[in-house]
């Protein structure tokens, strides 16, 4: 990956002294980091620590105890999570929660309509739908499966089908958890050629990502989470080197 | 394909449709309807109803009364007013009936428009609300209704008993709500009081509480005016928690059950009077063959529905005599013709609204039997 | 005065439903099976007590058939019906229809068998006495109030020592332990419903004195049963006992303000604000989405 | 013959479009509603209150009962935004008994258990329908016109919006849709095409009071439903028919006692909810248990 420097990219996203706690426990402490935009940014940390919560805090899934949170300049901190994918920031769920009743061009389709009251669509705009779906589908290797039930698709499709419904979409920035666990190499290749493809296309990801190979494969910068705390958010190779986050992620707490 | 599957499956419920259809009646065959309650909590009436019907049938048939045999086609109403008027749509469309037996209060007003509407005659021997008066021509009563009831009782009690004040206890619908009118006018023209009234609803069964308020409110009498299981339940609760005043009822509470209770020892309830004594062959009969089929005293309920049947079968043997058709606007003009009738207890006729007079009697019920102690007779 | 009466009538009440309400909460928290056939155990135990009674077997031998009655149904329902849809993760919904089919069912049988209105077991333990000045209590009321608490004193002593009991009280308050808890899901489910089941017993056989039985009965013991346990809190022993007890006591104190025919409203404007303002309950986990 | 089977038509037409619109957010939304006849008996009082006191030309009673409908099932939509699942029912039941209690109280509108007598005709534009074989004609219509605008609305985007909400509620609204209004919005025109079988039955009968609008038939509805298939277009449909030939089927067998005959069928039909939930879940029309179609 062509690491640009980093440092000069526009921020698509400020995260400022954001907290979240359940019952006693500190979920998210006092977290500070910035999205910026065409790069990768990974969140890595053990479990437990928070980067699922800070999705849910970033798309108005979950309410911050405080801190704040700027898209594209503009104050978030009450947005809905209908409103956060409205406004282009759309994430993925580690438990996929794909609609499993529905086919898999309609798991599409619905991700790309966010209209709530029942108005029928002009034609150019059908045709434009129609063409953000098929592209999808080709990318994501479904296309001869779109009549099929989103529940009866093998695992690694149902991964792919989950990349499928942020891909059809507008959606600048995109929230992966941890989209590429239990892949086959074969299928992580073709995940990470997806992803690649998309960034340079100007996409902004952050992903929560445990895999180290994937980590160094595609980040452009990483941030690590532990207990809630983030210990650490720059160049891979720095964090990756760093002996004691090194022993925290691999269990070795001193 | 899947379309397929679908379109197969409504074809099919369609054509079970044909297969269902129930047999028909023959041409000279007389059926006619009754809208009993043969399930549900007040199904006690319904087998009480059907003793009386029956043996009407039975002795028709017997004497060769009419051109062919006799039958009743019975639907079961539940006591209610919307299992009825399903039951009277059947009736009155599919086994297309003349004349139709009702009980209760609410059914009958249900299916009294359905009557008018398709020119049925509905006769209730069972339900006692005032309102039943004024359900049309083709709306026919052989019970006196309860307001002549109230009217005979309160009197009584206030006199005979030195009962001035009283709590009701009504049931929720139709026939509770024209008690609680008709109590109120009476009340005021004896000189009683009506302390407190509290309604139930149709499926309550725990009266603890209400027996508390009847308590609260110190009265000398409660009248209880609902039917079959409930009433029981309210005596019994009223009895269990503490309330030991004169219990008063009326007509619909003096059936077997409510009589087996021994919490009922002591109650006043009125009813409809029948000389069962009657020297006139046909309330002989009645009598004789009641006790031989089913081993037990008539009621005036039988009385009521079997004078019921058999009007229908005075009514159609006339017709068929001057070759006119049986329709319900027949019937109605025959009975308006022919002014009298024979039935058990003597020779009745109707009044103008469609309503048999009969005197009432005040009752008390002593060793789980109802003693008669006053008579009052409002036709003289 | 009429207030005192009224209190303690609903109390008797509120014992009775408490004691559903908590064996329904019990199987609906440790296994997530939304029950609703909960009724119909109900309906089975007091219809078995008073056929055994009205036999001439007496009160024991009533009390035991209805137990085991009760018991056999719930441990059938869930190896026959509960079991085999789980087995496919039906959603709540399919467990709950079927449920209510089984609840429809139970409820016209014994319809069939035993007639379809009122019966009444005969005892002249519902006959009250007065304590006071116009306050009447029934030896039943006396008996309720005993029964449940001697039944929640034991429930509680189970919950709280015994390794099952910590199983079922772990499981109410996390239903994903069920996966890491070690012990075997079926074992545990049985147990659930043994003692739901076994709750409702006493309940269902002082109804038979005080108010009398009928088939159509089962509903409304469920529906109470329901209510007291989303508004104590899905989970929470304690406060669907709490919540039984409140509804009891509701349904008879709102007799001093409104029509009899009321109070069944009270009880569910109650649940339907609980829902809407406090999903979690009176001392539940949070419910909300 | 001819009436019997008109008759039957009827009903079933009317029980469909109960049906149907239960099915509608049921099936699609999933919203488990215990509750659904509050709004049948909703637009058969608002109707007939329009027909009896004002006008009983359709053109007025049935825009009247929609709104009625429409504007009460806000209530339902409150508990829905908040709770799904056992306490969506929960609060559904809640609101049923509750609505039978104003139903039977509430007796200058409703006429309490006594119900409300003789209620006029339909009034199709100055033609009285109340002839059998004119009423199946006005209902089977309407039956055919609100297929057609639920089958329009579950193959729009809104009704894909309403099947990712049912399969999972964050998923939907992390994808832009904004479910507490999608949900409003459904339970909203499911309650005022309800409330079109209301004002159809209540002409039908010329009578109606609370009995009709009970639990009882809020789980009959759900059980045609259910037995028909969930989420299936013809299911409903299919159910309503069998559950309402049922009785004539009984009623065809003479060895069976007459009065046990409600209990049999109740019987039957209860044993049929728990049978295919059990084996089939996804009812008569529905697909097959999911393990025969392959899980992963």
């Amino acid at each position: 990956m062509v690491a640009s420097s980093a440092d000069t990219q526009d921020v698509l996203m400020e995260i400022r002294n954001v907290d979240k706690a359940f019952g006693g426990v500190k979920a998210v402490d006092n977290v500070s980091m910035d999205l910026r935009a065409g790069i990768i940014t990974t969140l890595v940390g053990p479990n437990g620590a928070g980067k699922t919560t800070l999705f849910n805090l970033i798309t108005g899934e979950l309410s911050k105890d405080s801190g704040s949170i700027k898209w594209l300049g503009n104050p978030i901190n009450k947005i809905k999570p209908f409103q956060a994918s409205r406004a282009g920031i759309l994430r993925t769920f580690q438990d996929l929660r794909l609609f499993n009743e529905m086919s898999v061009e309609d798991n599409i389709l619905t991700s790309v309509e966010n209209n709530s009251v029942p108005i029928p669509l002009t034609k150019s705009q059908r045709t434009a739908r129609r063409e953000k779906v098929e592209h999808a589908l080709n990318r994501a290797g479904l296309f001869s499966k779109r009549k099929v039930r989103a529940k009866d698709l093998a695992y690694a499709e149902r991964k792919f089908l989950s990349m499928a419904r942020v891909m059809a979409t507008d959606a600048r920035l995109w929230l992966l958890d941890e989209p590429a666990s239990g892949l086959d190499p074969n299928s992580y290749e073709k995940f990470l050629e997806i992803l690649r493809d998309e960034v340079k296309q100007g996409v902004t990801v952050c992903i929560i990502e445990h895999n180290l190979d994937i980590v160094i494969g595609i980040s452009d910068r990483i941030a690590f989470l532990d207990r809630g705390k983030l210990l650490a958010d720059g160049e891979p190779q720095s964090i990756l080197d760093d002996p004691e986050l090194r022993a925290i992620y691999f269990g070795e707490r001193t | 394909m899947k379309k397929m599957k679908n379109l197969f499956a409504i074809f099919s419920v369609i054509s079970c449709l044909g297969i269902l259809i129930p047999g028909y009646a023959s041409a000279e065959d007389h059926t006619i309807g009754a809208l009993f309650p043969l399930s549900g909590p007040n199904a006690t009436y319904g087998d009480i109803f059907m003793s009386g019907s029956d043996l009407a049938v039975d002795h028709i048939n017997a004497d060769k009364m009419l051109s062919g045999p006799m039958s009743i086609a019975y639907e079961d109403s539940q006591g209610l007013p919307q299992p009825a008027v399903v039951g009277m749509t059947k009736l009155v469309n599919v086994t297309g009936v003349p004349y139709v037996l009702s009980a209760f209060t609410g059914v009958s007003k249900a299916i009294s428009t359905l009557g008018t509407r398709n020119k049925v005659v509905a006769v209730n021997g069972g339900g006692v609300g005032p309102d039943l008066a004024a359900l049309g021509e083709y709306f026919w009563n052989v019970i006196p209704l309860v307001n002549l009831e109230v009217r005979a009782v309160m009197p009584y009690l206030v006199k005979e008993k030195g009962i001035k004040r009283v709590v009701l206890i009504y049931i929720d619908d139709p026939f509770g709500n024209a008690i609680l009118e008709e109590l109120e006018a009476t009340l005021k023209d004896t000189g009683g009081e009506l302390v407190e009234t509290m309604s139930v609803p149709t499926t309550a069964q725990q009266f603890s509480g209400i027996a508390a308020k009847v308590r609260a409110a110190k009265p000398d009498a409660v009248y209880i005016a609902s039917y079959g299981a409930q009433q029981i339940q309210i005596v019994k609760q009223l009895r269990d928690n503490g309330v030991d005043q004169q219990l008063v009822s009326y007509s619909g509470y003096l059936v077997p059950d409510a009589l087996a209770l021994p919490e009922t020892e002591g109650i006043i309830a009125t009813g409809q009077s029948v000389n069962y004594n009657s020297e006139d062959p046909v309330t002989k009969r009645f009598v004789t063959d009641y006790t031989a089929k089913y081993d037990r005293a008539p009621t005036a309920y039988n009385v009521n529905y079997y004078n019921a049947t058999l009007l229908y079968a005075i009514l159609a043997q006339a017709l068929e005599a001057e070759g006119k058709e049986v329709t319900g606007a027949n019937l109605l003009a025959k009975r308006q013709e022919m002014g009298s009738f024979d039935l058990v207890g003597g020779t009745v006729s109707f009044e103008s609204n469609g309503t048999l007079l009969s005197p009432i009697q005040v009752k008390i019920v002593k060793n789980g039997k109802a003693e008669v102690v006053d008579t009052i007779d409002f036709g003289k | 005065m009429l207030a005192l009466q009224l209190t303690i009538t609903g109390l008797q009440t509120g014992a009775l439903y408490a004691l559903t309400a908590v064996g329904f909460s019990l199987i609906f928290g440790s296994t997530r099976i939304f029950h609703f056939a909960h009724g119909a155990t109900f309906i089975i135990a007091a219809y078995l007590f008073y056929f055994v009674n009205v036999s001439g077997y007496g009160m024991i031998l009533g009390a035991i058939a209805a137990t085991a009655g009760a018991i056999i149904f719930g441990l059938l329902l869930n190896r026959f019906v509960y079991v085999p849809i789980q087995r496919d993760e039906g959603s709540f919904f399919t467990i709950f229809v079927a449920s209510f089919g089984i609840g429809i069912v139970v409820q016209n049988v014994i319809g069939m068998v035993f007639g379809r209105g009122f019966v009444t077991v005969q005892t002249p333990l519902s006959f009250s006495v007065e304590i006071m000045e116009g306050l009447y209590v029934s030896p039943l009321a006396w008996i309720s109030m005993l029964c449940a608490a001697i039944s929640f004193s034991l429930l509680w002593y189970f919950l709280k020592y015994s390794q099952m009991g910590k199983a079922l009280r772990a499981l109410s308050d996390n239903p994903e332990l069920v996966r890491v808890f070690g012990m075997n899901p079926r074992f545990i489910s049985a147990c659930a419903f043994t003692i739901g089941s076994i709750l409702v017993v006493p309940a269902a056989i002082i109804s038979g004195a005080t108010s009398g039985l009928n088939p159509a009965m089962g509903h409304h013991v469920m529906l109470i049963s329901l209510a007291a346990t989303i508004v104590g809190g899905i989970g929470s022993v304690a406060g669907t006992l709490m919540a039984g007890l409140a509804l009891g006591l509701a349904e008879s104190l709102a007799l001093l303000y409104v029509d009899s025919q009321w109070t069944e409203a009270v009880t569910f404007a109650i649940l339907f604000l609980f829902i809407i303002v406090r999903p979690s309950g009176l001392l539940g986990r949070s419910a909300a989405h | 013959m001819e009436a019997y089977l008109l008759n039957l038509g009827i009903l079933i037409s009317i029980y469909s479009i109960l049906g149907v619109t239960l099915n509608f957010i049921m099936g699609y939304a999933g919203i488990y509603s215990l509750a659904h006849a509050v709004f049948f008996g909703v637009g058969a009082y608002a109707g007939t209150f329009m027909a009896m006191h004002y006008n009983a030309s359709i053109f007025v009673t049935l825009p009247v009962a929609m709104a009625a409908g429409a504007f009460l099932s806000l209530i339902l939509a409150l508990p829905a935004l908040r709770v799904r699942g056992e306490y969506f029912v929960a609060a559904s039941l809640g609101l049923q008994v509750l609505a039978v209690t104003i139903f039977s109280e509430w007796k200058s509108v409703t006429g309490g258990i006594g119900g409300l007598i003789g209620i006029p005709p339909l009034d199709v534009a100055g033609f009285e329908v109340f002839k059998p074989s004119q009423f199946i004609f006005v209902t089977v219509g309407a039956l055919i016109i609100i297929l057609f605008i639920i089958n329009r609305l579950v193959h729009s985007s809104f009704g894909r919006s309403l099947r990712a909400i049912r399969d999972s509620e964050s998923a939907a609204a992390a994808f832009g849709k904004n479910v507490p209004l999608i949900k409003t919005i459904s339970v909203v025109i499911s309650s005022a095409l309800t409330a079109v079988a209301g004002v159809l039955y209540a002409s039908y009968l010329s009578f109606i009071n609370v009995e009709s609008f009970k639990l009882d038939t809020s789980v009959l509805i759900m059980a045609m439903v259910i037995i028909g298939g969930t989420g299936t277009q013809s299911g409903p449909i299919v159910g309503a028919a069998l559950l309402l030939l049922l009785p004539s089927l009984i009623s065809y067998m003479d060895f069976l006692p007459q009065t046990e005959i409600g209990s049999i069928q109740q019987i039957i039909y209860g044993l049929g909810m728990a049978l295919l939930m059990i084996y089939r879940p996804g009812g008569i029309v529905g697909r097959k248990k999911q393990s025969e179609t392959g899980k992963e």
